[in-house]
């Protein structure tokens, strides 16, 4: 277990997280790809706090702010998908940027 | 939890309810809410011929091996399956308890295939053109419709429950649609069936919400207090019923009946019943399947188990009735 | 690294038990009319499985968001008795913020079935 | 990690499991005014009775999960005491921040009672499932409140020291009101009376209604082992854990259980239970500021 | 063994990001999610993270259920009874995926990585706590108002009683034929605060504006909470 093996196991998860969030059609599994893309960053932070950080407590923030944030952007995202749901019976990415209009 | 002996679904009739009771407490039996975990499907009290079918179901839904006992009732016909038990509740107990024991199972009545033909057809397998088409493993999926109280129009799902939901007085039907776990309407197909007179005692009123109140300990101990004497005054034990704090955990207001008593006051009325040793006022529940649409799955069981079962036999007019009303 | 393994082997331990448990069962293969979900010898239109409607949505996203504040408070626990009354003070602010959008959320009914 | 403590985690789950069906039977034999006798020899014969009998499925499952649900409950009921120590040192899990782990297994049960309502595709279940989602993610809220309070005077979140922090004075009597609190949590984890949302009567066992044979009495068991794993955390963090004169330290630790088992039992059979919304609304607006004066006390007194 | 574990642990993480996007069933989904997350934080307990590690385990493990209530509640077919396909532009999106992950390892095995890491036995734990509590109160008050802001945020987009009453109250259906009455309902009725302002298309928006027109915004609240009291 080095710096490079874990960087390259959250490159693995961001990857896969940028897949879900380009190719899925909805979106509630695209904020799932969002999720994953934290995941990877999360991990990433955690190996460099670990590994090249010396254990410096700012490291460890970090990775709690990166929580706040998938919190904060699932709480966001749910709520105005019920918004949307409420006046057009769809979760779909599609119908969402037809609303731009 | 279940406990005790020879796990046991009864499939209450009418006339009988009391006498159910009574058999519950045998220590050698274990009455269970879900035929899934029964090994014997009991069928007591006068059947409705109609109900066959439902009863066909409950059989089948039973876990292997099967055996079916009928008790202070006639066997169905078309149903010929299982075998009679003798009339005393103790006898019957004994009876029933060593069935279960024997081994030859009994087929099913229904046809072994599922309820709609399922193929893929689709190019990933599905049951029809797009997501929500088809009959997915024999069985249409849930389609949107409008909500009564939040207006998210989200799936709603409709299914005909009873006549044997034991939370439910026995012999009622109804056509429910509910969303989530919220009734949105209910169509009442069958009335409950009438009951002999034990189960209108205070007693076994307040015993059936009891059980909704997660309370089985107490609900029981006023069972084995109507087995033995239902007219005597029992201050005590409705004092104990209310230290439990049952009235303030029913929300007010639940269920308003035509004279604008609530499930609350009406098993404080039961309490105050029992304390006094006399049958509890009846109540004017006005349109029983109105009262329930809107209502939370569990609040509207606490509604129903909060009339007595004549109370809501007057409500509900029979459909049989209505339509030879209608028909004159 | 021995909690991680100790979680892993109590897991499979239970596992094991359990399919062991199911692998001694009685007969497998259930009827068509056995499959039937219970509903008191009812039947129903359509699969129980649905675009259910949960009638607590709102809540669950003021628990998220509230849920949050767990992460700072674990940290502070430990250097509270060290801090003082400093920490007393800054979790008070802290919790007293937070409850602000619950009153909030009480006084618009999302604790209620909507 | 102290290997030592396997056998007793293996001891205290199954003879906690067996203690708890003989106080459900005492208590439910004392309420109803019936011996006790038949309360007793029921469960066990049917449990044995269930282990072979058959496994019925519905139309449509999600067959791994609602299969392995009981498994998984078992192995968080066991990954909770893990975390226990049995003895000075004697932890299977020995970690700096065991009471978090604890509060991991507390939010894993949500998603295991979940997925064992949401499996077998029926209304009942999923019915359950939904309501458990509703009471069981705010009563974590106290639950983290009152096991935070109760690290402030260890100045630490291992369960270790938060025993040791208790050698002149149980938890307990430092914050009372963080025992009553964490108790209402308890019976929410293991679906039992006034907190059994999953698995209810009125919804003919809920999550568990569509359960038969073999996957009804693991699923039982599951209950029962974490009835087990939560009375022995609540005796360590508010009882004092093995600490106690004259007999030796898991001896200790067991009898605090039993208490703490007794009062779960008593609870389960003399409280209500009440309609979910109204429980909802009680738990946010009810304990959740309860255990926050509880926690500003807690947090006085340990200054 | 840590390696052992460490591959164990990243392969699973993968596996079940993988599986998140694969499987029909969106409990599924949501759950193998959560299995992503929770072997990243079994590799932050190797990474001697107790704290971040454990904590992440229980905090996804409640973001995920909220995640399922929300999956089921708004995907058609959410168990996924008929199974289908829902993507669009596939091949770029692998391309996308790839090309970052690539890209990104590359950075890794070419840079020169800094190399300190944790001493054993450092109080991690403690010293997050002293720099969570800081000198000033930043922190918390920092994400105290933010929490604040999601809530209440999450509370007006998604609950129907809003502020100013019903979210849908007031808004009128579409009218039969473009301009004309709303189909329904009566004019006088609408009028009440738009929450979605997000209209249901141009003959609404015209009957929108007739609204404010005849009974001004002012009082028009003041009935609503009225109703809502």
């Amino acid at each position: 277990m080095t710096l490079a093996s874990v960087l390259i196991v959250a490159a693995g998860l961001i990857g896969i997280g940028l897949y879900g969030a380009l190719s899925q059609q909805s979106f509630v599994m695209l904020m799932m790809g969002l999720e994953l893309i934290m995941n990877g960053a999360l991990l990433a932070v955690l190996g460099f706090w670990s590994f090249a950080l010396g254990g410096m407590p700012e490291g460890q923030l970090l990775a709690i702010v990166i929580m706040a944030v998938m919190a904060v952007e699932m709480a966001a995202g749910f709520a105005l998908i019920v918004a949307v749901y409420r006046n057009r019976q769809a979760d779909v990415t599609e119908s969402l940027t037809t609303l731009k209009q | 939890m279940a406990v005790g002996g020879t796990p046991v679904f009864v499939a209450a009739g009418g006339g009988i309810l009391g006498a159910v009771e009574a058999l519950r407490l045998e220590p050698a039996l274990t009455p269970v809410a879900t035929p899934r975990a029964a090994q014997v499907l009991l069928v007591v009290g006068e059947q409705r011929p109609s109900d066959r079918i439902a009863l066909a179901r409950i059989h089948a839904q039973l876990v292997e091996p099967r055996a079916t006992v009928w008790w202070r009732t006639d066997r169905l016909s078309g149903f010929d399956l299982g075998t009679r038990a003798p009339e005393s509740v103790s006898d019957a107990a004994a009876f029933i308890s060593a069935q279960a024991t024997q081994s030859d199972a009994e087929a099913i009545l229904l046809d072994d295939a599922p309820p709609n033909p399922w193929e893929g057809i689709g190019p990933h397998g599905q049951g029809g053109k797009g997501m929500m088409g088809g009959t997915p493993y024999g069985r249409p999926m849930a389609m949107t419709s409008d909500d009564l109280r939040d207006g998210l129009s989200l799936d709603a799902y409709t299914a005909t429950f009873g006549p044997y939901l034991t939370q439910w007085p026995p012999g009622l039907i109804m056509e429910t649609t509910l969303q989530g776990d919220v009734i949105q309407s209910a169509r009442i197909v069958e009335a409950p069936l009438a009951q002999d007179v034990l189960a209108a005692t205070p007693h076994l009123e307040l015993a059936r919400l009891l059980r909704l109140l997660e309370l089985p300990a107490l609900a029981e101990r006023l069972v084995r207090a109507a087995l033995a004497n239902p007219s005597r005054a029992a201050t005590g034990l409705a004092r104990a019923v209310r230290w439990t704090g049952v009235l303030s955990a029913i929300p007010a207001g639940l269920g308003r009946d035509e004279r604008g008593g609530d499930v609350r006051s009406r098993m404080a009325g039961r309490l105050h019943a029992l304390a006094a040793g006399r049958p509890a006022e009846p109540a004017a529940p006005g349109d029983v399947a109105a009262m329930l649409a809107g209502l939370e799955w569990h609040e509207a069981a606490l509604v129903l188990a909060s009339f007595s079962i004549d109370d809501l036999r007057r409500a509900i007019v029979s459909p049989a009735v209505r339509m030879a009303k209608d028909a004159a | 690294m021995e909690t991680l393994l100790t979680v892993l082997v109590l897991t499979g331990i239970f596992v094991a038990l359990v399919l062991a448990a199911y692998r001694a069962s009685g007969p497998r293969c259930s009827p068509w009319p056995q499959r039937l979900p219970f509903l008191g010898g009812g039947e129903a239109d359509t699969h129980a499985w649905q675009r259910y409607h949960v009638r607590f949505y709102t809540m669950t996203l003021v628990f998220i968001a509230f849920e949050m504040e767990m992460m700072f408070m674990y940290p502070w626990a430990v250097v509270f008795v060290e801090e003082g009354l400093k920490a007393l003070a800054e979790m008070g602010m802290f919790l007293a913020i937070l409850s602000l959008g619950i009153l909030y959320g009480w006084r618009e009914g999302i604790f209620r079935w909507q | 990690m102290s290997l030592a403590a396997f056998p007793f985690l293996a001891f205290f789950l199954t003879l906690g499991a067996v203690l708890a069906v003989v106080l459900d039977a005492v208590a439910r034999s004392a309420l109803a005014g019936a011996p006790a006798g038949r309360y007793l020899a029921g469960p066990l014969r049917q449990a044995a009775m269930r282990l072979s009998g058959q496994l019925v499925t519905t139309e449509a499952p999600d067959r791994a999960n609602w299969r392995l649900a009981p498994g998984w409950y078992g192995a968080l009921a066991a990954a909770g005491l893990a975390v226990v120590p049995f003895d000075e040192g004697l932890a299977l899990v020995q970690l700096p921040t065991s009471i978090v782990l604890w509060g991991a297994v507390e939010a894993l049960v949500v998603v295991v009672v979940f997925l064992h309502g949401w499996s077998p595709n029926a209304p009942f279940p999923l019915i359950g499932a939904y309501r458990y989602v509703a009471t069981g993610l705010p009563v974590m809220l106290p639950s983290m409140f009152v096991l935070i309070g109760a690290a402030l005077p260890a100045r630490s979140l291992d369960v270790l020291a938060i025993v040791e922090s208790q050698r002149e004075m149980w938890n307990v009597v430092r914050q009372p009101l963080g025992l009553l609190l964490l108790l209402i949590v308890g019976l929410s984890l293991t679906l039992r009376g006034p907190m059994d949302y999953a698995d209810s009567a009125d919804l003919a066992g809920g999550s568990s209604a569509e359960d038969s044979g073999p996957a009804r009495a693991m699923w039982q068991a599951a209950r029962l082992a974490m009835l087990v794993a939560f009375s022995a955390m609540a005796a360590t963090v508010f009882l004092g854990g093995y600490l106690g004169p004259l007999l030796p330290g898991p001896l200790w630790l067991a009898l605090k259980t039993a208490l703490v088992l007794v009062l779960m039992v008593a609870a389960t059979h003399l409280l209500p239970r009440m309609p979910v919304s109204r429980m909802v609304t009680f738990l946010w607006v009810v304990l959740l500021p309860v255990s926050f004066l509880h926690l500003l006390a807690a947090g006085l007194v340990a200054l | 063994m840590t390696d052992a574990l460490f591959t164990g642990l990243s392969a699973l993480a993968l596996y079940a990001g993988w599986r998140v996007f694969r499987v029909d069933s969106m409990v599924r989904a949501s759950f193998w999610l959560m299995i992503s997350f929770i072997a990243v934080g079994g590799i932050g307990i190797l990474l001697s993270a107790p704290y971040i590690g454990v904590a992440t385990v229980f905090m996804m493990a409640v973001e995920m259920t909220v995640m399922v209530i929300f999956m089921v509640m708004f995907m058609m077919n959410p168990a996924g009874l008929n199974p289908m396909m829902m993507v669009h532009q596939h091949r770029f999106s692998i391309g996308a995926g790839v090309v970052a992950f690539a890209g990104m390892t590359a950075a890794t095995l070419l840079t020169d990585l800094p190399s300190n890491p944790v001493a054993a036995g450092k109080a991690v734990v403690h010293d997050l706590g002293i720099e969570l509590l800081g000198d000033s109160m930043l922190i918390f008050e920092t994400a105290g108002v933010t929490l604040l802001a999601t809530m209440v945020a999450a509370v007006v987009l998604s609950a129907r009683t809003g502020r100013f009453g019903d979210a849908v109250e007031g808004s009128v259906p579409p009218g039969l034929e473009p301009g004309g009455t709303p189909a329904g309902r009566v004019p006088e009725k609408s009028g009440g605060h738009h929450h979605g302002s997000h209209g249901d298309g141009r003959s609404d928006h015209a009957h929108h504006h007739e609204g404010h027109d005849h009974d001004g915004g002012g009082h028009d609240h003041a009935g609503d909470k009225e109703k809502h009291a």
